[in-house]
């Protein structure tokens, strides 16, 4: 009896635990948070938006940057999630595990996520801006982008398309379907919720990287809008890390303000893919 | 008397385990052959091998032949896809796709690329009356398949089946996790469909293997012991362990 | 009738192969893009692998790989490489001592304890916290956590590599939270309840059950966790300092492997000169090590997989 | 890509000017030339300045090969660069366009020391230095451990102060605290009763409250000691790189260099760096004036 | 005749749907008590209620009271844990742990403190042998419990509901997985069983419950309609629901 006494406090302890360990996350955030929308929210009105970036503080805006930003998450994503889904696909569904080569290719890709950004700048660089001549443009910021997150969307892919029971794979190859009928019925559908985590986190990674785009050339100042995919640019980050390493304490404000542009991008961003991932799981369940 | 599928020689191996032996049988057209022996004899690996479901589990291999229209279905001239919609299968644990009922039904039409919304609903209409499941679920017919009960998710899966219009269905063990009505309508829907399809059954009930089929195949550890018309088998079986096992009281 | 059997069984015939050639082409495009991977991989090691070779005709290999002065951009440069590594391995191990636990906890909490109203907010919540940019961070660690950590342990520098190992740690928990948290919720609710039938509580089912059953994504988790840990750069320069040291002292002031990579990459230096190439010979010893931990932790799933 | 079409623009007028102007380089060099490029755009709506941080480094390298108009240095061009340039047939003048105090600064609680002479900050920071506590450098000062704290080590800011003081660029003692961000220095040095330190004039002018700046053999680093460089050794100039072509041939970058050196004295104050004397912006619009006539 | 779970007027609902409408029961210890009733009736829903494994199902909720040793299961007094130790369950769909069989059987002793090797080997032998497995697995006590057949899955988990020793066992469609010959052995066990143990079972099978119980109960669209001693129900029913139901052909 005092064996499941002890199990119990154990039990509760743990959940005590846990849940302790959940709060924490959520207190760091709210520290984060509050300690941004402090300094930030202030700066934050109609010309914040409506200006591009000034020496004056009260004058510096985020049009050029929020533009920018947008451009590039959008075009990110739609390399990457294709890309990075498919190969998944590829990894778990249509290769042979036994192959050298398929073993070569699931290492390699945890891999990668290892690799510094900032040797993806310089591979883009290379490739995109030099070889293929897409020039310091907003496109090969995207690929460059993609190229940094596609292990990020890859490797939880795999593991959400690992999950889905066997039986129900068998279940729709008893019906006749084929492997790629298979995949679309069943097996995309079940392993939706994780695919989507993955990208939630790509997409967090790509909406706040630096380094890579200066390398491949992303500029600073710009103080005109975007208006095709081969347009120079600037993001939200890169104007985030320029202002608070300016001398002057407003513009460490101005750059919580930009932040706050930032991570609302990232929840709009990331909105679609939490309803969906919701729908989806609840469904599973 | 038509011969539909003829299996020679067959042996399975899972790694290195052989789980059939030697198997030479004949299924016959328009026929329901059940499949009987104690668990673990290897019936639900046999009839897996007859759409090739096991080629989906790693590692395993066969040697022997299993000849379905006139071809070895494991030779490359067979269409492994194609094979499946003709050869339908139901299985022992439902399984369900985490979508709704209406979306489980028509998963296999949509695919042999039945588009009209008018034509779906009648094929789940039809499916779901076919398995006795129509008037637990018509007003419910977009909640998830996985809310259904287990036997109605069988059920579910019969439907499924049914829904393809396959010209053999493979059933492992389809009822055993329905209770008595839901099994007399499936049994009554066997008798209705083995006019127009060959039906092959593993079941664990000596009653309901008397009851509907025609032909009756005694496994035993991976052997296939005695195979002959089911009157025959359960009057007057030629092998002691298929005595032993048939006048088993119980069932 | 006979005729007509076979003109269908034609048409059948023409489906049959209309539609494995859509499946072929599937497998290609599928292929294609897997290996998409693979030649940003050759990209990478052809980039790396080039100046890295040049570097070592000027420096040599025993000197970079085991000199323990790392004073690149000094007047009398050495190239040990030690220190780097160093300062990487600390960050990444005290910043994986903070994640985990931290990380794997809230997974399970959402995964096996909080209701599902809570986990639908929760979880997103969490995963803003990978989306903060990195610079926040390390102000955060400047301004928040060393003087925190300084009223413990009053001698600590005020660049510090634990301060920034705990800010790296934070910014990665959301990679194993919600991975992991995914990985469990995948596991059929009837082993669970198995479990719960034999009268095991929650966190008996937690971690003897389920957290086994997922545990090769958990892994997974981890190393797309620690890699970003590894890869960080903003967070360690800001709140670590830029000062290359071979210590195991979290309290001192370290510099990393990648933020030297970029504060060479994005400074004054000429660009093909020696220091130049250092980042590439230092990028492609990242590279290795990044590799040799991917196969530990693929020996380690191999090991411990649980099919359901 | 940024050549072609705009060639015919020579002599019009500024209002009509139209065209891209690139720049990229130092980061250091950035708010000088960003506030420049904010004012000239005010005026010249139509055409498109774009200023990039990729370090000296990174901008020279493109400069060299012609990619861009215009170089952020904070420093000179190294031999190698120049060798590429030339290769390239890239031609280019460098211009001074603004200075920089580098100040050495203390915690404002440090009530010893005010002033530090040239040979004790060489003394402090050359290679091995055997200066370990205060008392070493002044038998006065208290006998504590001095704590270092200096820019990261690829900076245009540290190789002139080690060039400046010990003599030679880089040549330094390796354990100071180094940090990339000069605002982290200020949280440091703030934070440090015994620390010294140095860094730009900017950062010291903006935390006057948390810091103290040390005069240099009695100079005081402030804007007109900086501006008329007799805060030597430590006035730093900034540069920015021209190419000779596209001034001649572009009539915007020709526009926007002058523009720079016209406004510089009134643009570049508000940047937290110093301008140079009206005399010297005159010698610097000089040498593209020789420019003009060859 | 001691009374070991008496049910008073519960109602159980998965969110707005009623599954069990007001059910009062005794169940009487040291009896095999069946339930019987078509599928989706909510046999299976009931035995979930008795060792609260519904609670694991969001948005249920109960109404009324299950008296369990004195005490309302539940109240705060009684632990949910310590509950399920002492009501064991076996479930429709074997669900094995994905870990080895030894590991499978050892999961519940384990947890109760048993350490010592000797003892959990001993455990895993009866238990296995109880469940009439043992022969078939003896040499591969290592390997997963996922390759093993369905109905050798089922047993495992009966053996590993055994190796728990509960006080009262409830089993959902224990045998529908099984062949006549285990299930020979289970029905045997479960009479050996009852003299220490009370024992639930839901079956489909007429045969089954009139073989093994001493009393039943017949439920319809979540009432129970009928309920006593297993001869008198199967003899002379009062309802004519239950007649109708049970003098169905199958089975
Ligand atoms: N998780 C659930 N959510 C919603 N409804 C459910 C859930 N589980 C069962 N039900 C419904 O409750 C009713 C009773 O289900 P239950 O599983 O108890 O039936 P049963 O008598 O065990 O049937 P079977 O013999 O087919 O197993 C059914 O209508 C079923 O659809
Ligand atoms: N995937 C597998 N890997 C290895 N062995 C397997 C696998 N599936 C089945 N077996 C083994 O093959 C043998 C036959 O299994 P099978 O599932 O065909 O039995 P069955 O006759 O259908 O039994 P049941 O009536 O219990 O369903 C058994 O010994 C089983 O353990
Ligand atoms: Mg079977
Ligand atoms: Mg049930």
């Amino acid at each position: 009896m005092s064996n499941v006494k002890k199990r119990k406090l154990i039990d509760k302890g743990f959940h005590i635990l846990v849940f302790l360990t959940t709060l924490f996350g959520l207190l760091i955030l709210s520290i984060l948070l509050f300690d941004i929308l402090k300094d930030g929210l202030k700066w934050i009105n109609i010309e914040f938006f409506t200006n591009f970036t000034s020496r004056f503080a009260e004058k510096a805006g985020i049009r050029a940057p929020l533009f920018g930003s947008i451009w590039i998450i959008t075009i990110t994503m739609i390399f990457a999630f294709p890309i990075g889904v498919g190969s998944a696909l590829y990894l778990e569904e249509y290769s042979d595990d036994k192959k050298i080569l398929t073993k070569i290719i699931k290492l390699n890709i945890s891999n990668l996520a290892g690799v510094p950004s900032i040797v993806f700048g310089i591979l883009g660089l290379g490739i995109f801006v030099n070889f293929l001549g897409f020039g310091r443009s907003i496109l090969s910021g995207a690929l460059t982008l993609t190229l940094l997150i596609l292990p990020i969307i890859i490797v939880s892919s795999q593991e959400a398309i690992k999950s889905v029971p066997k039986e129900l794979r068998h279940g729709a190859y008893a019906l006749g379907a084929t492997k790629w009928q298979v995949v679309k019925g069943v097996v995309l559908p079940y392993s939706l919720p994780g695919i989507l985590t993955g990208s939630i986190l790509a997409i967090a990674r790509a909406l706040g990287e630096t380094a890579p785009l200066i390398i491949i050339g992303a500029v600073t100042f710009i103080a005109f809008i975007p208006e095709s995919i081969f347009d120079k640019f600037t993001t939200l980050p890169m104007q985030v890390y320029n202002w608070s390493t300016m001398p002057q304490t407003e513009f460490h404000d101005l750059a919580a303000g930009a932040i706050i542009i930032l991570l609302i991008l990232l929840l709009g961003a990331n909105a679609v893919a939490i309803i969906l991932r919701n729908k989806y799981q609840n469904r599973i369940k | 008397m038509n011969i539909k599928i003829d299996v020679k020689n067959l042996d399975f191996f899972y790694g290195d385990f052989k789980a059939l032996n030697n198997i030479n049988i004949e299924i016959e057209e328009n026929k329901v052959t059940a499949f009987i022996g104690p668990s673990g004899c290897g019936k639900s690996t046999f009839i897996r091998t007859m759409n090739r479901m096991n080629d989906l589990i790693d590692g395993t291999k066969h040697v022997g032949e299993i000849i379905y229209e006139g071809k070895n279905i494991y030779s490359s001239e067979v269409d492994v896809v194609e094979l499946r919609t003709k050869v339908g299968m139901v299985f022992q644990k439902p399984n369900p796709f985490p979508k709704s009922i209406y979306e489980n039904i028509v998963f296999g039409p949509k695919r042999n690329g039945i588009k009209k919304k008018a034509e779906l609903d009648r094929i789940v209409e039809t499916s779901l009356k076919d398995a006795a499941l129509w008037e637990e679920v018509k007003d419910r017919l977009d909640s998830s398949a996985w809310s259904l009960s287990g036997g109605q998710q069988q059920r579910l899966c019969i439907a499924r089946a049914l829904a393809m219009k396959p010209d053999v269905l493979l059933m492992d063990e389809p009822t055993s996790a329905l209770d008595p009505v839901a099994t007399s309508k499936i049994e009554e829907l066997i008798g209705e469909l083995k006019d127009k399809y060959t039906i092959v059954i593993v079941t664990h009930s000596m009653q309901q293997a008397g009851r509907i089929s025609d032909n009756t195949a005694f496994f035993l550890m991976g052997k296939l012991i005695e195979y002959g018309e089911t009157s025959k088998i359960f009057s007057n079986p030629e092998d002691k362990r298929t005595e032993d096992y048939i006048t088993g009281r119980f069932g | 009738m006979y005729a007509i059997q076979e003109k269908s069984k034609k048409i059948n015939r023409n489906k049959i192969k209309k539609r494995n050639v859509k499946e072929r082409c599937i497998k290609i495009i599928l292929f294609l893009l897997a290996s998409i991977s693979i030649l940003t991989t050759i990209g990478i090691v052809i980039i790396l692998s080039r100046e890295t070779i040049s570097f070592l005709r000027e420096v040599s290999i025993i000197e970079f790989l085991t000199g323990t002065e790392w004073t690149a951009l000094f007047a009398n440069p050495k190239f040990g490489v030690l220190p780097l590594v160093m300062g990487t391995l600390m960050i990444a191990v005290y910043g994986s001592f903070i994640a985990i636990p931290i990380g794997l906890g809230s997974a399970i909490y959402l995964s096996e304890y909080a209701s599902e109203k809570t986990r639908k907010i929760v979880k997103p919540l969490l995963e803003i916290l990978s989306g903060i940019p990195s610079i926040v961070y390390g102000y955060f660690a400047l301004t928040f956590i060393t003087p925190l950590l300084q009223k413990v342990i009053p001698d600590i520098n005020i660049f510090n590599a634990l301060s920034a190992s705990v800010a790296v740690g934070i910014m990665i928990i959301p990679m194993i939270s919600s991975l992991s948290e995914d990985a469990m919720k995948a596991v059929p609710n009837e082993i669970r309840q198995g479990a719960y039938a034999l009268g095991a509580t929650k966190f008996e089912v937690s971690i003897k059950i389920v957290v086994p059953a997922a545990l090769s994504s958990i892994i997974s988790s981890f190393v797309l966790a620690i890699s970003r840990a590894i890869g960080e750069t903003m967070i360690v320069s800001l709140a670590a300092g830029s000062t290359p040291k071979l210590t195991l002292n979290p309290l001192e002031s370290v510099q990393t492997m990648t933020s030297f990579i970029v504060q060479v990459a994005s400074g004054d230096v000429t660009h093909g000169s020696l220091i130049y190439k250092t980042i590439f010979a230092v990028g492609m010893l990242l590279f290795l090590i990044t590799l040799i931990m991917n196969i530990i932790a693929r020996m380690i799933i191999k090991k411990y997989r649980e099919e359901y | 890509e940024t050549e072609g079409e705009e060639k015919s623009n020579d002599t019009k007028k500024s209002e009509e000017l139209s065209g891209s102007i690139e720049i990229d380089g130092s980061s250091t060099v950035y708010p000088i030339t960003m506030a420049v490029a904010e004012e000239f755009q005010i005026g010249h709506e139509d055409t498109e300045v774009t200023v990039g941080v990729s370090g000296t480094g990174g901008g020279m390298k493109r400069f060299t090969i012609g990619e861009t108009n215009i170089s952020n240095a904070s420093r000179e061009i190294k031999e190698e660069e120049a060798e590429i340039a030339e290769e390239n047939g890239i031609e280019f003048t460098r211009l001074t366009v603004a200075l920089d105090g580098i100040s050495v600064v203390v915690n404002s609680n440090n009530d010893w020391a005010d002033d530090i002479t040239v040979e004790e900050l060489k003394k402090i920071w050359e290679p091995n230095s055997s200066v370990k506590k205060w008392s070493d450098i002044n038998s006065n000062w208290p006998e504590e451990e001095i704590k270092l704290y200096g820019p990261g080590t690829d900076s245009g800011t540290f190789d002139y102060f080690t060039e400046a003081i010990v003599g030679e660029s880089g040549a330094t003692r390796t354990d100071f605290t180094a940090s990339e961000d000069d605002n982290v220095l200020v949280q440091g040095v703030a934070g440090d009763e015994y620390a010294l330190g140095y860094f730009g004039y900017a950062y010291y002018e903006e935390n006057k409250d948390k810091l103290k700046a040390l005069s240099i053999d009695g100079v005081e680093p402030t804007p007109e000691n900086i501006g008329s460089e007799k805060y030597t050794p430590l006035a730093r100039p900034i540069f920015i790189y021209v190419n000779n072509d596209h001034y001649k041939n572009k009539s915007q970058v020709k526009e926007f260099v002058d523009y720079y050196l016209n406004n510089g004295k009134s643009i570049v104050p508000s940047t937290g760096y110093v301008a140079l004397t009206e005399e010297r912006y005159e010698e610097e619009l000089n040498k593209l004036k020789e420019l003009g006539t060859k």
